[in-house]
């Protein structure tokens, strides 16, 4: 049976069809490819290939000094790509589910992202840490947290998340190559969803939001897993006359804050989308920013529609967990429009 | 609570012996005479008798993930000497603490087995209720139960209660850092804690050859000051019977005990896993030779304490008690939404309130909008 | 020596002088001479009363059964509370320095917060995870992080800190009989401050903000290390002219939205004051919360004034890092009032 | 890369001896003929001399305390032998992963004292280049270098390179989980790694009675299939001995060593601990009678290797380098507040630069106003 990795080289020029997980196998490769120091390593992602088969066909093809499975120790695996980077290699590790990289968090939080600084930008330690997170998979508990604001606000992580399948490629690649250390989250839910496109290493910044869809109404704000259901809202609010733009933020930490309110400051009317809980999470400092800047251009506050505050529940609840098209669309409902009976701020 | 006291004077008299313990060897004869006793006539019979409806249980199971009945399903077929003999050592009045593995276990330990199924089935996530059955919900961050267990009976120790703590766990789960810190405060806080590894080859893909590089897990036990056994994890009568010593010892106040049962996981790790990938046809078969159901049947037919007709009727029961499983897992379940909300906090918040009356109302027109389209 | 445990009870029914630590000892103590279920232990809270002398004398008064040291290891400190909760008891557990937390995150997010959640409230953890927090005292590396934002936005947690002496003496009773694990965060910098209260076991809800100060102008919204100097701002505000109102959160988790969007929507202005670091930090779900809900009250957008996006400062570094009552003043001017140039509402 | 070729064939081989190795006795005089062996002459004079340099540092270093010129010292005093013998057995290309106690070592490898305390003073955290000095910065979090120690010697291994990571780590740092992980991973990935654990008895105030109930703690190495060394961490001579060995089996791939160094903390925790708290003056006095630099003095001196004129020069170097680092550290240093934005990123975010320029401006005022008061 011929690998991902395998199979895709050759076709990399022209526009293929692709999963996400079939472009982040190819980013691996690429990357293992092109630069020695590069080193992918964790639990069951060597002879197994990962359990979703994202380094599929890598340890066959760079060999066990390159790719390797390790004991089962989250702190270990990122205490120990810390090391290896001490020593001028680039390791590309991952944790199995986003609930296990919680025991390397000290790893992470005291190490990982204040080493530089720590050493006056003597020491770098550019580790991609992936994590496959977020639900919408029917996933038992521990198994579809959505942790990015743990790592967004701790200073000196970058913190990016690919939506779509060419993004997954040109992210990943520019993470390896980016000098600091990049908390690469990728939502599981979207491992299997299908783009034909080109992949290539380079294309916006690491750094940067992109408009996935242009509107002039109400700038719907997302990333991850979510944003497929936010362009999808974005299609049913055209049909009922509201014209959406839809951003697709990719960099969690640093914020691309130009971006997003040059959106915002024209359409007058914003709303944040995520999986995780809405209490003290990434759309909060979203909502706090862009009303801090953009307070004269906001004809209604920013409205976050985002997962309850609750622990990530069952399968069988999971979908009135998650943001909707219906709650997107309630949430565009409440954004004041000028027809509106009350809560305009003429009526105020 | 000087710890020292009832341990071996010599620091190597912790260390395991070199081959793991047993009494009934493969074939299911009698082992060499050794330091375990064997297990009386109606114990072993009712190490059988679990360890029949425990495979019969798991392969009901796993038939009811292909049907779609349960979302995940971790088979533990090939361990049934580990997950009957260890628990059928405890006593009542004893704590289990189970990994996503030990479903088997828990049901061997009185749960109702749709409860223990509960979320695996997507539903709600710990279907029984730990403090009754004295079973703390099925664990999947791994290692981290063995510091509840090591808890949980400190707690017994301060209250004056004669309560055990037996936490299972698994080859790959040593290598993490909870394991190694509740190893240590069980020595140190001498707790009656029984730490039982099932030593089953594999930490999903990863051979224990990668997992560590020690002369066996038991090995670690001297580290901490803790006694050791290495046991045949396929063997119940053994298991049944280093389990027991290890319980009467922690009642005692004698401490804790680690343990390591030599077995195997017959099926891949889950069935959305795929062993074939990481392992061969071979070494499984190396094993279901080893089989510790069969084994046991081997030894008390020898014995006369196991017949055609009893083994049938037992195989009855285990036929009914899966039809009986199946059917109740046919039935669909209704979860609750409000349940969302219920459980954070002892008393619902302001904002979760708000939340639940939000999603309610959204419901209601759904249901309406559901309503209108009929 | 006596010890401030066997010195205080006496005096507890008239006002005393005393300090943070002091009214925390205190609270420890009648706490398990109370509820014989209360245990705490830690690293070197027995024999040494803890780094910071909050347990002082409590091994000797209560024994080495019930307040105990344990061996170096956080994630089983808190996960050995975990099953001594499970079995009735009500551990009061010590985080030497907030970062030294980390090590347990794991127990603490997937189990703490988690548990009474997966067992459908059959299993209550009322455990207290006492961390002393924050700078401002000097403290080297790893002893100075605020690490409210990652509990706060961890379903199942409540996350509670004083600023008084008479607040950490309510609050930490209230903790204690409270059902639900609570992080318990200790401004390290008020330690030593002194007050002269009635220490009472009830008061204010352990869900409560409190108005500290009242004024009609801005509101100033702050907690535990940076309340002292919010207070100080608001002072120093009152002689330029402007009646700043101030509230001390206490509880962070719940947010007491409607104590603190009362007070905004009647003085139309709002500042929250903090020492994390700004991106991603607790401010932010102020700051959001506040523009949804006040949106019409709103003269100015809400600002924060926070620790910058960087790791803790060395000591040397640390006082700017840190609020001040300047940076405070500054903030307020920031908040377009009628009568400056620019930016007010109406110039838009 | 097959790790168990050279290890021992009997797993109790990896145990450590029951006492801890020695050369020299407490009085200075051959420790009885044993399985080390005694270091050169011109090693031994300048283990000696490492040792004087380094108690004359650490004692200046608490004074600095005294005199506001340090934030914070944690003394090493009494566990110079083991600071200094296991950094002398590194080799130029080796690198040393150090604590918050082990300014000492740091001083011993090579780095200048000034840099060392850097951190300390309350200036930038670490003072010197990691990658220049082959050290890491001292580590506070315990155990956690422990981790980097090995990820670096297997980047060595992995990149062909002959480097050896020496980790020093207290007895206390020895229940977290980070050491547990990182002798797992040392050994399966056989790195070259060299775990040096100074057991001074206490982690701050907690003894290590109360830290661990094992019979040592070089008895953990069995656990992870690594060759442990129980050694007199007193004795200069046995400690360099050892760390060499274990460096030089680490060099020829043999793998990582777990050595326990049994030695004391003569001073509290650090200046800001009182240790008589929790400790009484007699176990004090009792391990001022083994004093490792009398120790070895004695022994110097006896075989002729010492005499008082060399004696009084070394004294006099060790002052004269002491006043150096008081005049040096007395000198107020300024810390430039555009640093604090400037190593969070490889380059400054967009957001740090607003700050940046916010702080900067906020300091222009501070500097008018202050102009204007003139
Ligand atoms: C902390 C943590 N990391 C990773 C996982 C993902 N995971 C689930 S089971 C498993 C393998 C466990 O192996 P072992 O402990 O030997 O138990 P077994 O499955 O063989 O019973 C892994 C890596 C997890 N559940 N928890
Ligand atoms: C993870 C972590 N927890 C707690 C602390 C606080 N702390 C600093 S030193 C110390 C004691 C360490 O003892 P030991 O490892 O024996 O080293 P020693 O100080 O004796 O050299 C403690 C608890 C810390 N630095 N890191
Ligand atoms: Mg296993
Ligand atoms: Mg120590």
């Amino acid at each position: 049976m011929s690998t991902v990795a395998e199979r895709l080289p050759e076709l990399a020029a022209a526009p293929i069809p692709v999963t996400m997980a079939g472009a982040l196998n190819q980013a691996l490769a690429d990357a293992l490819a092109t630069d020695e120091r590069v080193l992918v390593f964790g639990e069951d992602v060597g002879t197994l290939g990962g359990v979703f088969r994202v380094t599929d066909g890598l340890a066959t093809r760079f060999g066990e000094n390159r790719v390797f499975d390790t004991p089962l120790a989250e702190s270990a695996i990122v205490g120990t790509a810390i090391g290896m980077a001490m020593n001028g290699l680039r390791p590309v590790v991952e944790m199995q589910f986003d609930a296990f990289a919680y025991p390397a968090f000290e790893q992470i939080t005291s190490h990982l992202a204040k080493l530089r600084n720590r050493t006056q930008g003597r020491v770098e330690l550019p580790i991609v840490i992936r994590v496959p997170y977020g639900g919408g998979i029917g996933g038992v508990e521990h198994h579809c947290d959505s942790s990015e604001m743990y790592y967004a606000h701790t200073p000196g992580l970058r913190v990016v998340t690919p939506a779509t399948p060419a993004d997954a490629y040109t992210l990943l690649r520019q993470a390896i190559d980016c000098p600091d250390p990049v908390i690469f989250l990728e939502p599981k839910r979207r491992y299997w969803a299908k783009e034909t496109t080109v992949l290539e290493p380079a294309g916006a910044g690491i750094d940067r939001a992109v408009i996935r869809r242009t509107g002039s109404d109400v700038t719907l704000i997302s990333y991850g897993g979510a944003l497929g259901t936010t362009l999808e809202a974005a299609e049913a609010a055209a049909e009922d006359g509201i014209s959406a733009e839809v951003i697709d933020l990719r960099s969690l930490a640093p914020f691309d804050e130009d971006t997003v309110a040059a959106a915002v400051a024209r359409t007058g009317r914003a709303i944040v989308v995520h999986e995780a809980s809405r209490f003290c999470g990434y759309g909060a400092e979203v909502a706090a920013q862009l009303s801090e800047r953009c307070f004269h251009y906001l004809e209604a506050p920013i409205l976050r529609v985002a997962g309850f505050d609750i622990p990530y529940p069952p399968p069988n609840l999971e979908s009135h967990h998650l943001p909707s098209v219906d709650r997107i669309l309630d949430a565009i409902d409440r954004l004041q429009w000028p027809d509106a009976v009350n809560g305009t701020k003429a009526g105020r | 609570m000087n710890p020292s006291t009832s341990l071996p004077s010599r620091p190597a008299d912790l260390l395991p012996s070199e081959v793991p313990l047993s009494l009934i060897d493969p074939a299911g004869r009698p082992a060499p005479e050794g330091e375990l006793t064997m297990p009386a006539d109606e114990v072993l019979q009712r190490l059988y008798r679990g360890m029949v409806l425990g495979r019969r249980f798991d392969v009901q199971a796993t038939a009811l993930t292909k049907q779609g009945r349960l979302a995940v399903y971790p088979s533990a077929r090939g361990q049934e000497a580990g997950e009957i003999g260890a628990v059928l050592a405890l006593r009542e009045q004893d704590w289990l603490f189970p990994t996503y593995r030990d479903s088997m276990a828990v049901v061997a330990r009185g749960v109702d087995p749709v409860e223990v199924l509960c979320l695996l089935r997507g539903d709600w996530h710990c279907g029984y209720d730990p403090a009754r059955e004295r079973v703390a919900p099925q664990c999947t961050p791994l290692a981290t139960n063995t510091l509840h267990a090591v808890g949980l009976a400190h707690a017994a120790t301060v209250k004056g209660e004669d309560t055990v703590a037996l936490v299972l766990l698994g080859d790959g789960a040593t290598s993490e850092g909870d394991t190694h810190e509740a190893l240590n405060f069980a020595a140190v806080f001498n707790t009656p804690t029984v730490f039982f590894v099932q030593n089953n080859g594999y930490a999903i893909s990863v051979p224990l050859a990668k997992q560590t590089h020690a002369p066996s897990l038991a090995h670690k036990g001297i580290g901490y000051g803790i006694r050791s056994v290495l046991v045949d994890g396929n063997d119940a009568a053994a298991v049944y019977a280093v389990v027991s010593a290890a319980v009467a010892r922690a009642a005692a106040g004698e401490g804790p005990t680690l343990i390591e049962a030599v077995t195997y996981r017959i099926e891949s790790h889950t069935n959305a896993d795929d062993a074939t990938r990481y392992r061969d046809r071979a070494e499984v078969e190396s094993w279901l030779v080893k089989d510790p159901v069969s084994r046991l049947a081997n030894y008390l037919t020898e014995r006369g304490l196991l017949d055609e007709q009893a083994g049938a009727a037992l195989d009855a029961t285990a036929e009914a008690q899966a039809a009986q499983l199946r059917a109740r897992m046919n039935v669909d379940t209704v979860s609750d939404p409000r349940d969302l909300f219920r459980h954070v906090y002892a008393q619902q918040t302001p904002a979760l309130r708000r939340q639940e009356q939000e999603l309610l109302a959204e419901l209601a027109v759904t249901e309406a909008t559901e309503e209108d389209h009929r």
